[in-house]
């Protein structure tokens, strides 16, 4: 049997990773990217709670349908912004789009 | 650590390839690599799920994620010709972002080797055995069958929380006339 | 019949007043004017209504209470209440009678605008501006006055605002009478809040005056710091007693149900409000700079009756602060206030400023009459005040609309000039120097003999500088203003006498400034119905009735100090040339003076250092405070602060992500640290 | 047994509404931009209507026996009031903005109208999953609303910060939310409560750290600092009648579902959590009012205004009493009526001087007297000055905080709030005393001459008789504590 632990590790693990991208990434799709990452580490997360600890009902599995859900959209509208960020500027870099600010 | 089965060997397997993909994901150089190790990342959560008894989501991970997003990703990628672009794909802030990952990973490490997580399981269904038994997600329906986790997630999506859902199609909904109007072309725009 | 439970409609008539001026005075007659003026006259009438009912078989009748609930949730209720005791009778009369002048002195004195620079009549003006000119040449026009040398004026414009400062009026009267009626802390509070603002309103009505525009903000700012503290201690109460109600409160602190030590806390947090509203000692700095108001304002609000609401706390909740052992820091703090301002006042050379320290000066030994545990004396000297004060400053009104000017210098001589203007001023200052048998005399009188008896012969030393003080001052005042030679000629010969309509205030308050004593004597006190002189009227509960006599050996001393302070200055006036010769001798001490101590620069250093010591210890940062005052010292340090953290908005997304991430980890590593 | 559906009345009509708006403004192409608009307007007055009917109702909505993911009671229906009565004054000052800068009328009008609809959802869901989804739904109409200005960099660059921080702050709000399902094994705010009430000692960690992850992620949606460093440039990049939106609507909902969910599924860690967001409050107000003296643009003046009203409302979620319960929701209709006036002043300057800055302000008391007058009141509410309704809004949720135990807590409340007066004053000062930098009276469209005049007299009710709405504030927080 695998210990839950180790997988909740395994998710933090990926979440840690995810939020590194956050911080360390100046792209703006890149970025995304690490938020996937972290929303992956979420799921993780609940389908061990939902299997190991409580398998009955699916709640925790329900919960991570609609995260894969909700980042799809959040990934398509994310991007179309981007997209936006890119013709009206010619970049998508992140840091490079400061014109607001103090 | 005492191995016990070929279940863990698999686990811990998947495991360190996904952890190593979703480095490169946050250290590859080329956009496009980087999307690429999060398909990888993806798919081999999903073998994850498998482990855990998760066929469904699993299929939905594949599907979803590793197929339509990373597509997604790839098409936004192509059409801005990000990588055209030149210069770092890291930011000042590069050093600091380690420190804090490393500081988040160990919170949470320690938070989760420190938590006795037997106690979060309710008496009533609490194995007596430990470490505690992977089992297969049932759930006991109103005509009292049994079923599989791809009927248990059926079921509690149409019946509990048939409102999120809907309000989800919502969700999505607005993400897709706000994509579109964000993305569209610019003939008809004032100012 | 009107009895004291009906106390609660003098204040609603000057709000309906409000309201119709605030939003019809464009299109009224005369901007509406009138109405002020009836309102308060109304409620002026009313006050001496309740008077009759609370003498009616006295005292019966008090304290007349009516209540009605305003708000309740929970724990927490409000409740808009009016507690008429007798010394809210006093300060009834005091407003309204003060509010009433002041109105009708307005009508006259508020029709012009003096003193524009160009710039400043552009702005107001801007339809206008071309016609006026940029300066004002119109020699010849009565009222329109070039004058020579050191002051620039511009001709008199209409006031366009006219019927908003009669607007503006009307509310602080509300405010001020329900402050005064309120029988909880926090309908007062919020009383207390308005006047602040009315003030601030007032304060910056020119403000296309940039120091006008200043004054009130720094007015503004000062005694909100004050405020905050008495906010918490108004809500320290509450905790401690569940309910906002004085009495109830004032029952719980001398019974001895709240802590010792929290109740001085919260006494002290409550005692906060007084000393930025009553201008103490070292939160008065905002006081001579609202002298930028219109003079009417000066007189209401800056002298009468705003400025001594913190003395009406203090007295009302005396008992409180007996039980929390603070009457000595009251007393301390008082004389400080008094002494320092007094000394202040020698070496201004602005007419208003003059008489502003001089307002100080009496709040300041308001003060140590309560600090002396004698409600009597404070309220009775607050309302002898209410009226040679405000008859000072209108005085000074008076002659700042003959002459146009407000500096001391080119005056001189002006008595013959203006003769009404002149006889009430000198009566009224005569009365502030408090000359036998003039109403100041009677209630310091009344405040040497409770110092005498409750603090001892060191502080009866000190209070016997102060009256010498007084003395000095408002010799040279009167003398530098109304006596002597004219100084400036030009000036002289257009200066004339005001209108009836500013006039007849003065007359009134003049004559009160005469008589306002005398109730104090057991004979005066029962013809007006009262039993026994005012000292046996105004009591707080516990307060024993001490029968007033007249004490020869005090009014002496008393008057002989003040003349032998009008002597000194009269000595040094006499010819001309000794005082300049006084000062010179003593360049020291007289420029000490002359700069108000250097307080507001020392709120500078003080700030200054505080800021380099405790939050950045960098030494060019001196450079970066280029400010004049305490109080924007005060606000240069939190917007150095707020400089400095504005930059922490990079406009970087990573960046701001980190921030999320460092308040997640700051918040983890402390959960980790309490709960292992 | 089916559940209740009637209980949604409300959102239905948002729903179909803002269809109807869509299709109107595809079928009718002729139609002028601002006709949406106020037929969005119609829809949400219609919606408030409708939740008005609600009042004295207190049902679950039980999606199968047991498990009640949404409860209507008089907190949902007070607020859902609140945030219809919020959409049609933006809806009202969007139209004339709309006309004149935007396109997409119909689609703007709509996703206004589902923002609210979420909103609603966020305040009745007693259910992580719902919640959540809410919580969501609000957000993906924010991102679009914020980046709806499409050409202009200002108005993507905002939509960009919000929508990747947002994101993040969703994924760590989630990751919280998984810690909290696996301490509980269950989503709904009552098994939430009944499992915390009984819990094992060494699941304390697990459950602080998820509850410092939740407060990450709802102080992203409030703006508490340090979540908050997005907000002033999304204020400042929104188009303006948006910008007003983020600082009620959003701050509304979002702090209504922060209070409902800690105050019912969490009250019983309280001691876990108070401090967290005692310690967030107090650096939210002083970091808030402290930046805000340094603000030249007008935006991004109320953005940090805003952020310090957050630290005060922040002040009864941390005390967790009925009490605070009121005060909070008490003040969030004071603090909403006060902003969309200031708000509404801004957009007639903005429409007619294309100007948001603080110096272009100069004069205004010259040139338009009436706004001035109004955003003086405007001011004045915010700074908490009594007559105005910040007096008692402010005043309750002090000594609501007081009396639970936060007595420092309140105190450096107090002290912030003198902090705002000063830079409320600039603006006054501005206003009243520089010199107009453009010469010339404009007139306010009297349309929006109107709402202003409303939200003002609003301001004034507010302020000089709180009564009634303190007590239906009182009455809908009981609902919150009825255990």
């Amino acid at each position: 049997m695998i210990p839950m632990e180790h997988v909740l590790i395994l998710g933090a693990a990926l979440f840690a990773i995810g939020m590194y991208g956050v911080l360390a990434r100046r792209n703006a799709v890149l970025i995304l990217l690490s938020v996937e990452l972290m929303l992956n580490a979420v799921n993780l997360n609940l389908i061990a709670f939902n299997v190991y600890l409580r398998p009955n009902p699916a709640t925790g599995m329900v919960f991570s349908v609609f995260v894969i859900v909700i980042a799809a959209a959040e990934a398509g509208l994310a991007l179309a912004i981007i997209l936006r960020l890119f013709r009206n500027r010619r970049t998508a870099n992140v840091d490079e789009a400061d014109l607001l600010k103090w | 650590m005492q191995i016990h089965s070929t279940e863990q060997v698999v686990f811990y397997l998947l495991a360190v390839v996904a952890v190593a993909a979703a480095l490169g994901v946050v250290f590859a150089q080329d956009i496009i690599h980087s999307a690429l190790f999060l398909v990888v990342t993806l798919i081999l959560t999903a073998g994850v799920y498998v482990l855990l008894s998760a066929e469904f989501l699993s299929l939905v991970q594949v599907l979803v994620y590793g197929g339509g997003v990373s597509i997604l990703v790839m098409f936004a990628v192509m059409i801005t010709r990000v990588r055209d672009a030149r210069g770092p794909l890291d930011g000042a802030q590069k050093p600091i972002a380690i420190v804090a990952g490393l500081a988040i990973v160990t919170v949470l490490v320690l938070m989760i080797s420190r938590t006795e997580w037997q106690q979060a399981i309710p008496a009533v269904n609490r194995p007596d055995e430990s470490p505690v038994r992977v089992q297969r997600v049932i759930t006991q329906t109103d005509k009292g069958q049994l079923m599989s986790d791809t009927d248990a997630i059926g079921h509690d999506l149409f019946t509990t929380f048939a409102v999120p859902f809907e309000v989800a199609s919502l969700v999505l909904l607005v993400a897709l006339v706000g994509a579109i109007y964000l993305a569209r072309g610019e003939e008809d725009e004032v100012t | 019949m009107i009895g004291v439970e009906h106390a609660w409609i003098i204040p609603a008539i000057p709000l309906g007043s409000f309201i119709i001026l605030a939003l019809l005075h464009n299109v009224l007659p005369r901007k509406g004017d009138w109405l002020g003026v009836l309102a308060i006259l109304t409620s002026f009438a009313l006050v001496w209504f309740v008077v009759a009912d609370a003498f009616t078989n006295y005292p019966d009748h008090l304290p007349g209470r009516e209540s009605l609930e305003w708000i309740e949730a929970g724990r927490f209720r409000v409740d808009l209440g009016i507690h008429v005791d007798e010394v809210a009778i006093v300060m009834l009369i005091v407003v309204t009678t003060v509010a009433l002048m002041v109105n009708i002195y307005s009508t006259g004195y508020m029709q012009e605008r003096h003193g524009l620079t160009a710039e400043e009549q552009r702005r107001l003006l801007p339809a206008t501006a071309a016609a006026h000119g940029g300066h004002g040449d119109t020699h010849g026009d009565a009222g329109h006055v070039e004058s020579s040398g050191h002051h620039e004026t511009a001709s008199a414009v209409p006031e366009p605002r006219y019927g908003w400062f009669f607007a503006v009026l009307s509310l602080f009267a509300f405010a001020m009478l329900t402050l005064v009626l309120a029988d909880n802390l926090l309908l007062m509070f919020a009383a207390w809040e308005l006047v602040g603002v009315c003030s601030f309103f007032l304060i910056g009505f020119y403000w296309e005056r940039r120091s006008a525009a200043e004054a009130a903000k720094k007015a503004f700012i000062t005694t909100r710091i004050g405020d905050v503290g008495m906010l918490i201690g108004i809500i320290m109460l509450w905790k401690a007693t569940g309910t906002f109600h004085i009495q109830t409160v004032l029952h719980a602190a001398e019974t001895g149900q709240i802590g010792h030590t929290y109740l001085v806390i919260s006494a002290l947090f409550l005692l906060m409000g007084p000393i930025g509203k009553s201008a103490q000692v070292p939160l008065h700095v905002w006081l001579p700079d609202a002298m930028e108001g219109p003079t009417p304002v000066s007189a209401l609000i800056h002298a009468a009756t705003m400025v001594v609401a913190g003395v009406y706390l203090v007295a009302r909740m005396l008992p409180l602060f007996e039980a929390a052992d603070l009457l000595r820091v009251i007393l301390t703090m008082g004389m400080i206030t008094a002494v320092f301002a007094s000394i202040v006042a020698l070496a201004q050379t602005d007419l208003k400023k003059v008489i502003a320290y001089s307002t100080l000066s009496n709040l300041g030994i308001m003060m140590v009459a309560l600090g002396a545990g004698s409600v009597t004396a404070a309220m009775f000297h607050l309302m002898t005040h209410a009226f040679f004060k405000a008859c000072l400053f209108l005085g000074a009104g008076s002659v700042i609309h003959a002459t146009h000017t407000q500096e001391m210098g080119p005056l001189g001589g002006l008595w013959k000039k203006m003769p009404i203007t002149g006889t009430t001023f000198i009566i009224a200052a005569l009365a502030n120097a408090g000359i036998i048998p003039l109403a100041g005399f009677w209630s310091k009188d009344e405040i040497l003999h409770s110092i005498d008896s409750h603090a001892g012969v060191v502080w009866f030393v000190i209070a016997l500088v102060w009256v010498v003080l007084s003395g000095m001052y408002t010799a040279r005042l009167v003398g530098y203003t109304f006596l002597g030679k004219p100084r400036d000629q030009h000036i002289y010969s257009h200066a004339h006498e005001s209108p009836f309509a500013m006039t007849l205030p003065l007359i009134i308050l003049g004559a009160l400034s005469i008589v306002a004593g005398f109730p104090i004597l057991h004979e005066v006190g029962n013809s007006l119905g009262l039993p026994g002189g005012i000292s046996e009227f105004l009591l707080t509960p516990g307060e024993h009735a001490e029968e007033f006599h007249f004490n020869v050996g005090l009014a002496t001393a008393g008057t002989l100090s003040a003349l032998l302070g009008m002597f000194i200055t009269g000595f040094l006036m006499a010819s001309p040339g000794r005082m300049a010769r006084f000062t010179a001798a003593i360049p020291g001490p007289y420029n000490l003076v002359k700069n108000k101590f250097y307080f507001d620069e020392m709120y500078q250093w003080l700030i200054d250092r505080v800021i380099l010591v405790v939050a950045y210890g960098v030494a060019w940062f001196d450079r970066h405070v280029v400010n004049d005052t305490g109080v924007d010292g005060f606000s240069s340090l939190l917007n150095y602060t707020g400089f400095r953290l504005k930059f922490a908005q990079t406009g970087k997304i990573p960046n701001y992500a980190l921030a999320i991430v460092i308040g997640v980890l700051t918040l983890a590593v402390i959960a980790f640290s309490t709960n292992s | 047994m089916n559940p209740d559906y009637s209980l949604l009345i409300p959102e239905y009509i948002l729903a179909v509404w803002a269809a109807l708006v869509v299709a109107v403004d595809v079928m009718m192409p002729k139609l002028r931009r601002d006709v949406p608009a106020y037929l969005a307007a119609l829809g949400a007055l219609a919606a408030g209507i409708a939740s008005v009917l609600y009042i004295d109702v207190n049902k679950g909505f039980e999606a199968i026996p047991g498990v009640t993911i949404m409860h209507v009671d008089d907190y949902t229906t007070y607020m859902r009031v609140l945030l219809c009565g919020i959409a049609v004054f933006i809806l009202l000052m969007s139209a004339q903005f709309v006309r004149m800068r935007l396109s997409h009328a119909g689609e703007y009008s709509a996703i206004v109208l589902v923002a609210t609809l979420g909103g609603m959802l966020m305040v009745e869901g007693t259910e992580l999953i719902t919640s959540w989804i809410a919580l969501e739904l609000l957000s993906f109409c924010f991102y679009t609303l914020v980046s709806f200005a499409r050409r202009e960099l200002r108005s993507n660059e905002a939509g960009l910060k919000y929508m990747l921080l947002g994101a993040f702050s969703t994924a760590l709000f989630l990751y919280g939310l998984s810690l909290i399902y696996g301490v509980t094994g269950t989503t709904t705010y009552d098994g939430i409560a009944a499992a915390l009430s009984n819990r094992g000692e060494d699941l304390t960690l697990a459950l602080v750290v998820g509850f410092v992850f939740i407060i990450a992620g709802l102080g992203f949606k409030v703006a508490a600092v340090p979540f908050h460093m997005y907000t002033p440039d999304a204020y400042q990049g929104a188009p303006l009648p948006i910008t007003a939106m983020l600082s009620t609507t959003s701050k509304a909902a979002a702090f209504a579902l922060f209070f409902r969910l800690f105050t019912t599924a969490f009250l019983p860690a309280h001691e876990e959590w108070k401090w967290m967001i005692a310690l967030i409050a107090a650096v939210t107000m002083m970091w808030g009012n402290l930046v805000a003296l340094q603000q030249t643009n007008l935006r991004r003046l109320f953005a940090y205004s805003s952020i310090g009203q957050v630290g005060f409302m922040l002040i009864a979620v941390a005390a967790a009493t009925q009490d605070a319960g009121s005060s909070l929701l008490f003040h969030m209709a004071g603090y909403a009526v006060t902003n969309l006036a200031a708000f509404t002043i801004i957009v007639v300057f903005f429409n007619r001087e294309g100007s948001d800055e603080i110096a272009d302000l100069a004069g205004l008391a010259e040139r338009q007297p009436f706004l001035a007058l109004a955003m003086v009141t405007a001011l004045f509410s915010l700074a908490g000055m009594p007559l105005f309704a910040g007096f008692f809004t402010k005043f309750m949720l002090f000594v609501s905080g007081w009396d639970a135990g936060l007595e420092w807590l309140s105190g450096v409340a107090v002290v912030a709030s003198l902090i705002s007066l000063y830079y409320y004053l600039m603006v006054i000062r501005q206003m009243y005393v520089i010199a107009p930098r453009v010469p010339g009276r404009f007139r306010t469209p009297a349309l929006l001459w109107g709402v202003i005049a409303v939200l003002v007299v609003g301001v004034f009710f507010l302020g000089i008789w709180p009564a009634p709405l303190l007590d239906a504030a009182d009455t809908a927080a009981a609902f919150l504590f009825r255990a």
